[in-house]
């Protein structure tokens, strides 16, 4: 299974800045292995992220995204203690739900 | 046949003339480099890579094996002395390399933490040597557990001891080491690390005589490398930079590790810790 | 080479006199020395014949680099004495190759293979080409140095020789001995000096 | 059906059975997103293709999109780039790497007071234009693109 993800949710005025960091391989199915094979591609496609009980972003990747992906979002209108919900599904299916709650 | 005998003779005749000498800085480096916008552009962002460091996701995992796991007799993590006691871990990384009483030895903290993994939890030791370093597809379980340990020492002030005499030695000869030209390419250590503002390509090279220096070098690993995207710890980047040497091959938690280790942690004593570090 | 037997018990014997402090410190180089010795092992082309001292650099690890000036007149001149220059007398190459040679940092350690041209590490330490804009700052910028310096013989002859051994003009340079050491050939060599000199480089346009 | 899930699913290209099973409550938004990834848009080879995926063809050049990235990456593997639209209505951003062998990176919708946005880290293979590509809720395009170089970083052996 996946490793957690780490999310860092902190209000700056009236708007909540999420930071989140991703394990995944990021693998582009481009690279070679020290055996000369192709490594296959891994890569999350998918990512949603709910606050306070909204979907505010959804979005979609490919394989430019760097390996243990980051990623930055602000949610005008959040408050504290609002429970963050993120979600990311990757190309073979596997996924990974983490939350947290945002910080005054 | 040439090389070995005037060796011979310098070696005898000439260690005692330049021991006074040696304790000097080394040569003029090229005109010490201003930051150029190379530099300069590459420390613009390097706050924002600082800020949201995937090494987090290690120290997670590291955090998990050291609270959590359990060795076949039922030991733990919590059983090992980082120096300052059985268990704690706040403050010990930058508090090492030291001199531990239960092996007689100076440890570095890699070295220790192995050590610790081995006795405790039933890690074998053969194993761990066959993958010492993170590759793409993997990333021992020590390498996480050295990044917990060392995120645990975020923000101090680094304190390596040198009241044993085996810690003074250890820095002594790690000194030494540091200095010691030779192979095919006549480098040391010094060669890229022994002056102000010298880079390789685009890479920075800290010059590890001086504190506010060393401290660069000190909380870059263990690091996150970009490359690959996997954590890389002090003991690979002194392997790495022997084999750039054009020397040997260091053996893994070796003396000459340790001691190197001990010379540059001592010299960024006082400076303070901003590790996990993230590097190119 | 009796020549350089010779320079080097004289070093030895002049210095000889400023040995006084000698037994009083604890020798923590001989102790460091002995410790990689002990804890160093050969990998792949990288055997440990390589934590021996050669004469320079004995002389220049116990001097902190900064030798006697007599001494390393001396030792500067058996370097010298022993650089191979081509038979053919040809000192300039292709600069096109030299130019790909300096960006290549591979050779003699211990993930290269045996018996595969290394390249020159030039860009790890100095700004050469004005197009590649990642260099390194060990050594001098060697930007526009035909066009600043000239490219006649005793130019050619001269940097064919500081890049087969730097320490023939500086006894420690932090530049490695490439023709010495064999990490680069006559070629190679050749085909640098013509990247530092050829009027067409585009070091000196 | 709230205003996100309509943008994504017009930009996405679902079709109506998704659609009305989303509605029926048959399927949670996430599955739909999986089965919904923009293969046009993330497998075409370059910026036009991808772009023309996107449904963006033909965006015009905007000052309001602003792209913070480093004029040269300390390491093509990493590279931080931060992307904004000041442009009113913003619902929807779409990171590309030009010199990459399958340029889009990633498209994101926002909604809900989601400001226009994001953080994120990008592979660029070799010296790339950062291009950014934002969509408004009436549907019109915007773009707008950074230089940013990549260049041999260690001892290189």
């Amino acid at each position: 299974m996946a490793d957690p993800m780490k999310i860092r949710a902190q209000m700056k005025g009236d708007t909540a800045e999420i930071r989140v960091l991703m394990s995944h391989a990021m693998e582009t199915g481009q690279r070679k292995d020290n055996t000369g094979a192709t490594v296959p591609s891994h890569f999350i496609q998918s990512i949603t992220v709910d606050v306070g009980g909204k979907r505010v972003i959804q979005g979609q990747t490919g394989t430019s995204v760097s390996r243990n992906p980051v990623f930055g979002f602000k949610v005008k209108g959040a408050k504290a203690g609002d429970k963050v919900i993120i979600n990311w599904v990757d190309n073979k299916g596997d996924k990974r739900t983490d939350e947290a709650t945002i910080a005054a | 046949m040439k090389q070995r005998l005037s060796t011979l003779l310098v070696a005898a005749m000439m260690s005692a003339a330049f021991a006074v000498h040696a304790q000097q800085p080394a040569r003029k480096a090229a005109p010490p480099a201003k930051k150029d916008g190379i530099t300069a552009e590459f420390e613009k962002f390097r706050e924002v890579l600082e800020e949201d460091n995937p090494a987090e996701l290690f120290e997670a995992r590291g955090e998990d094996i050291w609270k959590n796991r359990k060795g076949p007799a039922g030991a733990s993590m919590a059983q090992c002395d980082l120096g300052l006691g059985a268990g704690v871990v706040k403050g010990a990384y930058v508090q090492m390399p030291r001199y531990f009483a239960d092996v007689a030895q100076v440890m570095d903290a890699e070295r220790r933490i192995v050590h610790c993994m081995v006795k405790y939890l039933g890690y074998n030791e053969a194993d761990i040597r066959k993958q010492p370093f993170s590759n793409v597809n993997k990333t021992p379980d020590h390498v996480s557990v050295i990044t917990y340990v060392a995120a645990q020492s975020r923000n101090m002030k680094i304190a390596a001891p040198q009241k044993h005499p085996k810690e003074k030695e250890a820095y002594n000869i790690g000194k030494e080491i540091f200095a010691y030209r030779a192979g095919p390419y006549d480098f040391s250590c010094a060669s890229c690390h022994g002056a102000d503002g010298m880079r390789i390509r685009t890479q920075d090279l800290p010059n590890l005589r001086k504190p506010a220096e060393a401290i660069r070098a000190y909380q870059g690993w263990p690091g996150y490398r970009m490359t690959g995207g996997f954590m890389l710890t002090q003991q690979w980047r002194m392997n790495d930079c022997f084999r750039q040497q054009r020397f040997p091959e260091p053996s893994y938690l070796s003396d000459s590790i340790t001691a190197l280790l001990a010379y540059m942690t001592v010299t960024a004593n006082g400076q303070v810790y901003k590790g996990p570090g993230i590097k190119r | 080479m009796k020549n350089m037997k010779k320079t080097v018990v004289f070093a030895a014997a002049a210095l000889a006199c400023s040995a006084v402090l000698a037994d009083e410190v604890r020798n923590y180089r001989a102790e460091a020395v002995a410790m990689m010795k002990r804890d160093f092992k050969a990998k792949g082309i990288a055997t440990t014949d390589r934590l021996h001292e050669d004469g320079v650099q004995a002389v220049c690890n116990r001097s902190g680099d900064n030798p006697p000036k007599d001494i390393a007149v001396r030792l500067e001149r058996d370097q010298l004495d022993a650089v191979k220059y081509p038979a053919d007398g040809k000192l300039m190459g292709d600069w096109k190759a030299g130019e790909k040679l300096a960006q290549s940092g591979r050779g003699m350690t211990w993930s290269d293979k045996a018996g595969v041209p290394g390249g020159g590490n030039c860009y790890n330490c100095h700004q050469i080409s004005p197009t590649e804009t990642s260099f390194g700052t060990i050594g001098p910028s060697l930007y526009q140095f035909g066009k600043t310096r000239g490219s006649g013989p005793d130019m050619q002859k001269y940097v064919y020789g500081k890049i087969w051994n730097a320490k023939a003009f500086n006894l420690c340079s932090a530049m490695p001995r490439f023709g010495h050491a064999n990490a680069l050939n006559e070629q190679q060599i050749k085909n640098l000096v013509a990247l530092l000199l050829d009027p067409q480089s585009p070091v000196n346009k | 059906m709230d205003a996100l899930r309509r943008t994504l699913l017009k930009g996405a290209g679902a079709t109506g059975a998704i659609a009305a099973a989303i509605a029926a409550g048959v399927l949670k938004p996430s599955q739909v997103l999986a089965a919904e990834w923009n293969r046009a848009a993330f497998d075409a080879k370059d910026v036009a293709g991808a772009v023309k995926g996107l449904g963006g063809a033909g965006a015009a050049d905007h000052a309001g999109i602003v792209i913070k990235a480093p004029d040269i990456a300390e390491n093509g593997a990493v590279v931080p780039v931060d992307v904004s639209s000041s442009i009113p209505n913003t619902v929807s951003l779409a990171v590309l790497v030009d010199k990459n062998p399958l340029p889009l990176s990633a498209a994101f919708d926002f909604a809900n007071g989601a400001l226009p946005e994001m953080a994120l880290r990008l592979k660029l293979g070799q010296t790339s234009l950062v291009e950014v590509v934002a969509r408004t809720a009436d549907g019109k395009f915007y773009k707008a693109k950074k230089e940013v170089k990549v260049t041999v970083g260690g001892c290189g052996g």
